[in-house]
């Protein structure tokens, strides 16, 4: 079976959707070259009509988008770096969030915004090396951290074909991830639908994204020492698969969540509050997440001290399982 | 010239019944009064044709009355109605009306610039030959977002018309305080041809946007027109009880000599002004009726169209 | 007793600041006029220097501020609308607060942001009546929301003196809030020291702003009925009073929390999260929040059914007490 | 004469051999090179004096160096060494050195320009005589948070230079697909006097940046200047390994022929450049030595600095 990257998959999904449906286009920062790659041979395929490259005006652009949304197209906005979307918070939190309520439902915005590259980028310290999802969770945008080449392919084409906007943070932690799949399986993943990438008893270890792989990897590692830890991808952040988490939670009795962003009122957060509301737990839930405030410093090893690493888990884990 | 004056005349009696309605709290929250700017709406309106599309502002329901939405169902929004524009669920400064074209207005100053031009844009990349009008303030010439959008549309000859309010104030900031340089050498600066327009006179504002959408249509990109104007009254309806000075009495006075009611209302005779104006007033009446016996939405649904699919 | 109100004390609090310390100044816009009426007064006892009216450019003085506190200055920022924060977001989030970090530690930015008036101005609708607190506290910026006349002015000054960013939420519902005080008694309080504001036995109730008032009048209501609520006002979201937190639900074995946010990752949700962590409960905990996603609807009684109410924590209160 | 060699030599070499460390794996993370456009950063800060302040960009080894910072410390940075200007904090984007009123580099296109105007303004608010030199490219020029400082600076006639590093190209976006008008009418709309000047020329940039400067200090307000100029090199180390079309070769070679550092050397005897340049390697060689010698951060000491407090 061929081999697809997490990088091609979401070139791939851009792609198809280019092609099945006239209304969607791209546009965004040095894309036209493919300065991150993501959009590799687009420009090429369908032209500058449809691969808009922008000025460097992201509050305009992000607005721009949401005004051919509401004149029937499905933009879809590559953005070169994490942080870029703080500065476009308002058009997309007050603006493409808000218009389908405010307006009594009228219009619809459905536009995509992908950030190949979130977090950590190694030596791109301080401004670029955020992990924002918990922020468009908590204001309500669809937010979704693919973690597999498949998942990325199927929810950038979901998030595109969605009514309303949806964000989707691709991690530079998993973009070289590659996978060994028949292409005729990549489908439309719905929003909001976890997956339980690997089954075990003892504990609930929930991951998204990069980290997927490292909790694999520590599962592995402590399958071999008589401990059996499933892992949880959400893959959505909002809407989240509450059902999911607690149907797991609910078998092991005790859960772990590895999140690389910052701690309060984070992803993490609300997974140990939706747990602390429906399961009863063998032990206290444990985080393992950026500390508060965190802001990556540039050299490599303070970089990598900041973000949650497999040995953490690998304490926390058993120290989950040591409680009571 | 009949027209012209009937939409001036129809936002004014609006929004001076809009502002008892307020007093009497059926309206809640308050209103940003457009009296003394009826001229732009009206003009910049009257250029428009079906396809067109616009944006407002936080001061928008001459925009949206002058596009010609139905004053009973603009009414029942600011009343929180299910018979309103929104269903209630805009108010004031978030009036839209997408079967007019009316993508609503923004309450965030300086953002719908962009989205008219994206807007715009994509209908033209559709093939269809709408124009996109954008209302906003002088305020709004100091935000970011909005100078970034003068550029996008010049840049990719976005048939989009720029319609800057400049009623000499934001809020209590005088313009001279706010705008280092001039309003129209900013516009100029992005590369679209920019125009001070008399902004009390319907017809002058029609001139200059007829002009502007010719352009537009043909292809040749944005055009920015300044129309210089004055608010006659508050800010906003708040300002009816707080004391905030910063306008003297004479400029108050200057400023409301050159109505734009008055402008073009002597260019009707007596009798065709009298009967235009009986016409507004029953209409309006009208409209409060359908407004005030209008149903409250249901709490129960207060998330209705959060999401495109249902709350 | 003099009366003072939540809104003179903000007022008081910079007028004091202003005079204590030449480096301090406020900027905004209308603040000269004093549109929302904090700054009544300040310009004309201070000057155009010091009560700077600014042009509607959010992002260029957001950063003028971090440029001024660089150098020295201890510029304070009044907004008019909470969601000026979200169009601010990059310039607070990735900009002042990352550069104390960042360059080694070689500057701090002392710059604390005003928003008078945040969460749900009646009839201000959609784009004008978001509490963002916990996106603040998210990135670990520190975050207050003063609940009493009291609180607003010592929090506010020591916000002010604190060599950090620090945002300074005033809920428009705490805005008119009076209190019976000695003047002399006004003091800095410290960040990160929670209040118990009515203590109890049988349940903790969380709550923050003007929701503080709302819980006490449901802790008189269901003390009538027998019920005893303990009153936990955390007063700053970040840093957090998490001892004093743990310390009340410990007693009380029961935890609810107010909050008018949204619940996904908002503050509620971390509350239950460091209980869950570190506490035993004899029952699920539970929030009481804004739904998911809100975007305040414009009619009145819209409006008011997104918003968390007394008799909605009522609910949840003796639901909790029920439990188990 | 020399100075302005010695200067542009320095930044050239020193960039060569980073890029060298970007190879070996030395610095990680990858660098914007500043070849080409040392003429900017040499001028520019030769005007400044003891108290002035600087903001710099993404591409900012030059605008660091030019200022005065130790080479050896700048390059420890880059290197994540305790040493590094920021102790290994920042790396290559946000090297600051405030003993210097250097302000950072700031990773964020666009945004320095506010905080420089900010520092500025504070400065002579607090009396002293401070201008403030402000560096940003010509992708710059469509931020709003930038255009929005311009205006900020003008209205309050703020002590500061803006300098546009015009280098033709924002990543791989052409300033001719990205700006509609000119850079110059821009700034002037604001109401700031605007030049373009030959930025491969040291002297050239020095004597209007002098111009900038007294003027800046004679309370006139801001100043833009518009340095044409041409980054000889990829946009980041990260394009010598990826193959991105987007100038040609034949441009690159026109580009490349007027280079600052052959211009500026020309003015030298061939002796005193000889002389220079050796004083610039033995400088680079100590600065390498120390660099590679000094510690690396204590990874428990990752969020030192987090709080002004302490973590
Ligand atoms: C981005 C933003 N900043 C501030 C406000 C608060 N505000 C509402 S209207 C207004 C003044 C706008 O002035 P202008 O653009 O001239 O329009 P006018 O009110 O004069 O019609 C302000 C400051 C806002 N709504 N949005
Ligand atoms: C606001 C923002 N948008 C995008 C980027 C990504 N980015 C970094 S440098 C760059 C190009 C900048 O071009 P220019 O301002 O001309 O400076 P140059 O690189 O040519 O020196 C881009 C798009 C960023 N860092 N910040
Ligand atoms: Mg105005
Ligand atoms: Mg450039």
């Amino acid at each position: 079976m061929p081999k697809l990257s997490y990088l091609k998959a979401l070139n791939r999904a851009l792609g198809d959707e280019l092609e099945r449906d006239p209304a969607v286009f791209l546009l965004g920062e040095d894309i036209r070259a493919a300065a991150s790659n993501v959009t590799a041979g687009l420009f090429d395929r369908f032209g500058a009509d449809r691969v808009l490259d922008t000025p460097l005006s992201e509050q305009a652009f992000t607005n721009f988008a949401t005004g051919a949304a509401l004149a029937g197209m499905r933009p879809v906005i590559e953005f070169q770096i994490p942080s870029l979307l703080f500065l476009v918070f308002e058009q997309i939190a007050n603006q493409a969030h808000k218009f389908s309520l405010m307006t009594g439902g009228q219009c619809k915005v459905p536009v995509t915004y992908v950030v190949p590259g979130s977090g950590s980028r190694t030596g791109w310290a301080g401004q670029h090396s955020d992990h924002p999802y918990a922020l468009f969770a908590h204001v309500g945008v669809k937010t979704v951290v693919p973690s597999t080449p498949a998942d990325a392919y199927g929810l950038l084409v979901t998030a595109i074909r969605d009514d309303d906007p949806v964000v989707v943070f691709a991690p530079s932690g998993a973009l070289g991830v590659r996978e060994d799949l028949d292409f005729g399986t990549l489908a439309p993943i719905p929003l909001g639908e976890g997956r339980i990438a690997r089954s075990g008893t003892d504990v609930t270890v929930v991951a998204l994204g990069h980290l997927v792989h490292d909790a694999l990897a520590v599962a592995d590692e402590l399958a071999g020492r008589g401990i059996s830890a499933e892992v949880f991808d959400p893959r959505t952040v909002y809407p989240l698969d509450v059902d999911g988490v607690v149907e797991s939670v609910g078998r092991t009795g005790r859960l772990v969540v590895v999140d690389d962003s910052n701690r309060t009122s984070g992803f993490a957060a609300e997974i140990l509050a939706v747990v602390a509301e429906r399961c009863d737990l063998a032990a206290p839930p444990r985080r393992v997440t950026r500390p508060d405030g965190a802001v990556l410093p540039f050299a490599l090893a303070l970089d990598r001290a900041v973000q949650p690493g497999r040995e953490q888990l690998v304490a926390v884990i058993n120290a989950v399982l040591e409680d009571r | 010239m009949t027209d012209l004056y009937r939409t001036v005349r129809l936002i004014r009696r609006f929004e001076e019944r809009a502002i008892e309605f307020v007093r009497s709290g059926e309206i809640v929250g308050g209103i940003h009064p457009y009296i003394g700017q009826e001229a732009i709406a009206a003009g910049v309106c009257a250029a428009l044709g079906p396809d067109d599309v616009l944006t407002s502002t936080h001061r928008g329901h001459g925009h949206v009355l002058a596009r010609g939405a139905d004053p009973a169902r603009l009414l029942a929004e600011l009343m929180g109605r299910e018979t309103g524009l929104n269903k209630g669920r805009g108010g004031s400064m978030h009036a839209a009306d997408f079967a007019l074209g009316i993508l609503g207005a923004n309450a965030i100053v300086g953002a719908a610039g962009s989205i008219a031009t994206g807007a715009a844009w994509a209908a033209r990349s559709q093939g269809r030959d709408t124009v996109a009008a954008t209302f906003f303030g002088d305020g709004a010439m100091n935000e970011g977002m909005l100078l970034e959008a003068f550029n996008l549309a010049a840049l990719w000859q976005v048939p989009v018309v720029f319609v800057c309010e400049n009623n000499g104030y934001a809020t209590t900031m005088p313009v001279a305080s706010a705008i280092a340089g001039s309003i129209t050498a900013r516009a100029r600066a992005f590369g679209m041809p920019a125009f001070t327009v008399d902004g009390q006179d319907p017809e002058k504002v029609l001139e200059a946007m007829n002009t502007a959408v010719a352009r537009a249509r043909a292809g040749r990109g944005p055009t920015f027109l300044e129309c210089v104007t004055y608010r006659f009254d508050a800010h906003h309806t708040f300002e009816h009880r707080a004391r905030l000075s910063y306008r003297s009495t004479e400029e108050i006075s200057t400023g409301r000599s050159r109505c734009p009611v008055e402008i073009q209302g002597a260019r009707l005779t007596a009798a065709d002004r009298a009967a235009v104006d009986a016409e507004v007033e029953s209409l309006l009446d009208a409209a409060a009726e359908v407004a005030l016996g209008s149903a409250h939405p249901d709490p129960a649904a207060a998330l209705a169209y959060l999401y495109a699919g249902g709350a």
